[in-house]
C-alpha cells in the first residue's frame, strides 16, 4: 500500500475516532450516545489492525461492542420511563469541564513529548506470532498466570455482584410463592 | 500454474497481465483487480440466496407432502425472480415517530455483517479472500454486530412489539453465543490455530469423528443463531406478531429474510470448514476444482441437515430454550472442553488411531451420561400422570 | 498494513453498499403514497397509545449480563489454546482451573436462580 | 510506517473527551460511558509503547487484556449499581440521586 494513502486512511480513521467520540459525549439521547460510542470502538479496532495486532481489533469488536455495548444499550432501554426523560436535558458545568479538559490534555502532550521513542513509527506488519506468545505469557505461572486468575475471579466478584445488585428478589420470591 | 492446479490465481494473473498492458502500474492494478474480485464475490453470494430460497421452500413443500414452487422454469426454479421482482416494487412505508438513520441503517448492516464472514472462508485449496490469524474470533466478532443491528432495529422503529422482539431475539442470540464460542474452541484446540485455513489442513482426522458432541453443539447453537425451528420462537406470530422487523415493509423487510437465508448458509459453511474437514478430499491438493466439489458436497450435507430439522420439529417454549442454552449446553460443553484436555495432555506420543478412539469414547461417554441425566430430570415422573384417578373412579 | 486485512477492509467497504444499493433502487421503483393511517405505528389495529414505552421485563438483562462476563472469559480462552502445545504442564492445569472458575460462576447463578426465565 | 506520536496523541485526545464526558454528563449512565472512552485511550497508549518496544516482553499486551476484563467488571457492576438505585429512585440523573439522599 503506498505511503501517502496509509497516511490518508490512518487519519480519516483517527477523526472518525475523535469525531464519534465528541459525538457520543454531547448526544442529547442516551441511546445515540451509545450508538456513537459503539462507532468510535469499531474504529479503535481499526486503528488496533494499522498496528499490526489484529488480534486486538478482534478481541476490542467482541468485549466491547458485542458485549458491553449491548449492556449498555439494555440498561438504557431498562431505566428509562418515556422516550423524553432518558435524554440529558443539558450538559453541566460545561465551561468548568472544557478548562479541566484543556489543563488534562495540555499536561498529557508536555509530558508525552518528553518520552524518547516520540519521534519514532510503528511498522504496520502484522506480527502473527503474537497470539500464541500472548497465551503462554497469560497462563504461565512464571509469567502473568497468577494476574489471569485474578482477572477471571474479578469477573466472577463482579457478576456475583451484579446478580445480586441487579436480580429482583423480592419479585422472584414473590412468584415462586 | 494452469487453469486446473491454481484457478484463481490463474484468471488473477490473466487480469493483471490484461491491466499492465494497458499501462497501468503495478499497484493500482492489484488495488483493482482485488477490488473488481470482492465485488463480483459478494454479488454471487446475494445472487446465490434466490437460490437458497427456492430449495428451501421445494425441499419442505416436499416434506410436507406439497409440490412447492412448480409454475416458473422447471420444477419452479425461477421462482424467486417473480417473487423478487414483487418485492423490488413494493412500497415502503415508514411509520411515524422512527429514527430515521438507525432505521434505515439497521437492514443493511445485518445482510453485511453476514456478508463480511465469507471474508475468510477458505472454499478450496489456495483459493479465498484473506486468510486472518485470528479467523475464528473474527466470525465470533462479526456475528455480535449482527446481534447489536437487531437490537437497533427493534428499537428505532417505535413499536412496543418490535421492541419487545427484540428485546427477546438479542437475549436468545447472546444466550447461545457463548456455547458456540465454547464450541469452536475445539477445532481451534485441535488445529492450534484461529486460521481457518489451518484448521482445514490439519484435519487428517475429521474434527466431528474427535468431538462428534461438539458439532452437535455447533449444530444446535447456529439453529438458533439463525432463528430457525425449533428456535424460530423470534418471529412467533402468536406472541410477539413478528419479532423485530414488524415496521419494515418492502425490500427492507426482505433484506432481513435475505439476512436470514445467507447467515443460516454461511454457518452451514463454517460448520463444514470446521468440523467436516473443509475441501479435504483425494485429490484435493493437486486440483483445487475437486476440492471445491468436496466442500460443496459437505455443505449441502450440513445445510439438507437443518432443513430436515426445520421440517420435522415443533417449536420450543422460550423458557425451555434458555434452560436448554445455560443448563444443557454450556456446562456439558465446558466439561467435554477440560476433558478433551486432560485426554490429550496424558496420550502425548500415542498411535493416532488411539488417540482418535480415546477421544470419540469420552464424546460417546459425555454424550450418553448427558441424555442419560437429561431423561431422569426432565421426563415427566409416572406418580405424575393422573392415571391412578382415571382407575379410582 | 497486511494484504488479508486490506481484503477484508474491501469487504467491509463493500458489504454494506450491495443491500445499500438494492433498498435505493426498490425506492426509486416503489410507489409512494402516504397516509396518516398506513404510517401509523402497528398496534394489532387498535388505536396506538400516546407514547411507546413498554414496561418490559428486567430479567432479560440478567441474561446479557451473564453473556458479557462469560464472553471476556470464553474469548480468553481461544489464545491460550493456540499456544497449547507451547504449554508446560503448569499452565495446562491454569487453564482448566481458569474454566473451573467459570463453571463457578455458572453454578452460582444457576442455584441464585436467576436463570429461570419469568 | 505510521509515526509513533500519532497513536499517542489519539490517545490523549479520546481520554480527554472521555473525561469531559464524565464531567459533564447529567445521568449516571452517561458518565459510564466517558469512563469506557477513558479506558479505551489507556488501552490505545499500552499497545502503542508495547508494539513501540522490542515486542519480547508481553507485559503491554498483558495489561491491556486485563484492562478488557477490568472494563467489562466494571460496566457490569457500575448498571447493576445503576438499574437498583432506579429501582428505588426512579430515576439515574446523578444530582437528584444525592439530592433524595436525606
Amino acid at each position: 500500500m503506498p505511503l501517502n494513502l496509509l497516511y490518508a486512511v490512518f487519519i480519516f480513521n483517527a477523526i472518525v475516532i475523535l469525531g464519534s467520540a465528541i459525538c457520543s459525549v454531547t448526544a442529547r439521547n442516551l441511546i445515540h450516545a451509545a450508538l456513537w460510542m459503539v462507532l468510535s470502538f469499531f474504529s479503535i479496532a481499526i486503528l488496533f489492525v494499522f498496528m499490526g495486532i489484529g488480534f486486538f481489533a478482534v478481541i476490542q469488536i467482541t468485549i466491547y461492542i458485542g458485549a458491553i455495548a449491548v449492556l449498555i444499550l439494555f440498561a438504557i432501554m431498562l431505566t428509562r420511563r418515556s422516550m423524553q426523560e432518558q435524554e440529558d436535558k443539558r450538559l453541566k458545568n460545561v465551561w468548568v469541564a472544557l478548562l479541566a479538559v484543556g489543563g488534562v490534555l495540555t499536561v498529557l502532550v508536555m509530558t508525552l513529548r518528553q518520552i524518547p521513542i516520540f519521534g519514532e513509527s510503528i511498522s504496520t506488519t502484522q506480527v502473527d506470532e503474537m497470539v500464541p506468545a500472548l497465551g503462554k505469557a497469560l497462563t504461565e505461572p512464571a509469567q502473568y498466570g497468577l494476574l489471569f486468575e485474578l482477572a477471571s475471579v474479578l469477573l466472577l466478584a463482579a457478576l456475583i455482584g451484579a446478580i445480586y445488585l441487579a436480580f429482583d428478589r423480592k419479585k422472584a420470591e414473590g412468584e415462586e410463592k | 500454474m494452469t487453469f486446473w492446479t491454481d484457478p484463481i490465481n490463474w484468471v488473477l494473473q490473466i487480469l493483471e497481465n490484461l491491466l499492465a498492458s494497458w499501462g497501468l502500474n503495478h499497484v493500482l492494478s492489484i488495488f483493482i483487480i482485488n477490488f473488481l474480485t470482492v465485488v463480483i464475490y459478494c454479488t454471487m453470494i446475494l445472487v446465490f440466496v434466490f437460490f437458497l430460497i427456492w430449495l428451501e421452500r421445494k425441499l419442505i413443500a416436499r416434506m410436507q407432502d406439497r409440490l412447492g414452487p412448480n409454475r416458473v422454469g422447471p420444477w419452479g426454479i425461477l421462482q424467486s425472480i417473480p417473487d423478487a421482482i414483487k418485492i423490488f416494487t413494493k412500497e415502503y412505508i415508514t411509520p411515524v415517530g422512527v429514527d430515521k438513520v438507525i432505521y434505515n441503517l439497521a437492514p443493511i448492516i445485518v445482510v453485511a455483517s453476514v456478508l463480511v464472514v465469507w471474508a475468510i472462508i477458505p472454499v478450496a485449496p489456495r483459493w479465498f479472500a484473506a486468510d486472518l490469524n485470528v479467523g475464528v474470533l473474527y466470525i465470533i466478532a462479526v456475528g455480535e454486530l449482527g446481534i447489536l443491528m437487531v437490537m437497533m432495529a427493534g428499537w428505532s422503529s417505535n413499536n412496543k412489539f418490535a421492541l419487545l422482539g427484540a428485546f427477546r431475539t438479542s437475549a436468545q442470540l447472546v444466550s447461545y453465543e457463548i456455547p458456540m464460542a465454547l464450541a469452536m474452541l475445539v477445532p481451534v484446540f485441535m488445529a492450534r490455530s484461529m486460521s481457518l485455513n489451518t484448521i482445514i489442513t490439519n484435519q487428517s482426522v475429521w474434527n466431528i469423528v474427535l468431538a462428534p458432541v461438539a458439532f452437535i453443539i455447533y449444530f444446535l447453537c447456529s439453529l438458533a443463531e439463525v432463528g430457525r425451528a425449533p428456535f424460530d420462537l423470534l418471529e412467533a406470530e402468536s406472541e410477539i406478531v413478528a419479532g423485530y422487523h414488524i415496521e419494515y415493509s418492502g425490500l427492507k423487510f426482505g433484506m432481513f429474510f435475505v439476512g436470514d437465508f445467507l447467515h443460516a448458509f454461511t454457518i452451514s459453511v463454517l460448520g463444514a470448514v470446521l468440523f467436516l474437514g473443509g475441501w479435504r478430499g483425494p485429490g484435493a491438493e493437486q486440483y483445487p476444482l475437486l476440492g471445491f466439489v468436496y466442500m460443496t458436497v459437505k455443505i449441502i450435507l450440513v445445510y439438507m441437515l437443518m432443513m430436515v430439522v426445520r421440517g420435522t420439529l415443533p417449536r420450543l417454549r422460550i423458557d425451555q430454550m434458555m434452560d436448554f442454552t445455560w443448563k444443557v449446553m454450556t456446562p456439558l460443553m465446558m466439561g467435554l472442553l477440560v476433558g478433551m484436555i486432560i485426554i490429550d495432555s496424558l496420550i502425548v506420543g500415542l498411535s493416532p488411531w488411539l488417540r482418535t478412539g480415546a477421544f470419540l469414547a469420552f464424546n460417546v461417554i459425555g454424550a450418553v451420561i448427558t441424555l442419560w441425566a437429561l431423561g431422569k430430570h426432565t421426563m415427566p415422573k409416572p406418580q405424575e400422570f393422573p392415571l391412578e384417578d382415571l382407575n379410582a373412579s | 498494513m497486511a494484504e488479508p486485512w486490506l481484503l477484508v477492509a474491501f469487504f467491509f467497504l463493500i458489504a454494506p453498499l450491495l443491500p445499500a444499493a438494492g433498498i435505493f433502487v426498490a425506492g426509486l421503483l416503489a410507489p409512494k403514497k402516504p397516509n396518516p393511517i398506513k404510517e401509523s405505528t402497528y398496534e394489532c389495529g387498535i388505536e396506538v397509545p400516546d407514547e411507546s414505552w413498554v414496561q418490559f421485563k428486567g430479567h432479560y438483562y440478567i441474561f446479557v449480563l451473564v453473556y458479557l462476563v462469560f464472553d471476556v472469559e470464553v474469548v480468553f480462552l481461544y489464545p491460550w489454546a493456540v499456544a497449547y502445545s507451547a504449554l508446560p504442564i503448569y499452565a495446562v492445569v491454569e487453564g482448566i482451573l481458569f474454566i473451573g472458575i467459570l463453571a463457578a460462576a455458572l453454578i452460582y447463578i444457576w442455584k441464585k436462580g436467576a436463570l429461570v426465565w419469568r | 510506517m505510521i509515526p509513533f506520536a500519532w497513536y499517542l496523541l489519539i490517545a490523549a485526545a479520546l481520554f480527554c473527551i472521555g473525561l469531559f464526558g464524565v464531567l459533564t454528563r447529567r445521568s449516571a449512565i452517561g458518565i459510564l460511558l466517558g469512563l469506557e472512552f477513558m479506558l479505551n485511550a489507556v488501552n490505545i497508549n499500552f499497545l502503542a509503547f508495547w508494539r513501540a518496544g522490542t515486542m519480547q516482553a508481553m507485559s503491554g499486551a498483558v495489561f491491556s487484556v486485563i484492562i478488557f476484563a477490568v472494563a467489562a467488571a466494571e460496566v457490569a457492576v457500575g448498571l447493576a449499581i445503576i438499574i437498583s438505585v432506579y429501582r428505588s429512585r426512579r430515576t439515574v440523573v446523578v444530582a437528584e440521586i444525592s439530592d433524595l439522599k436525606e
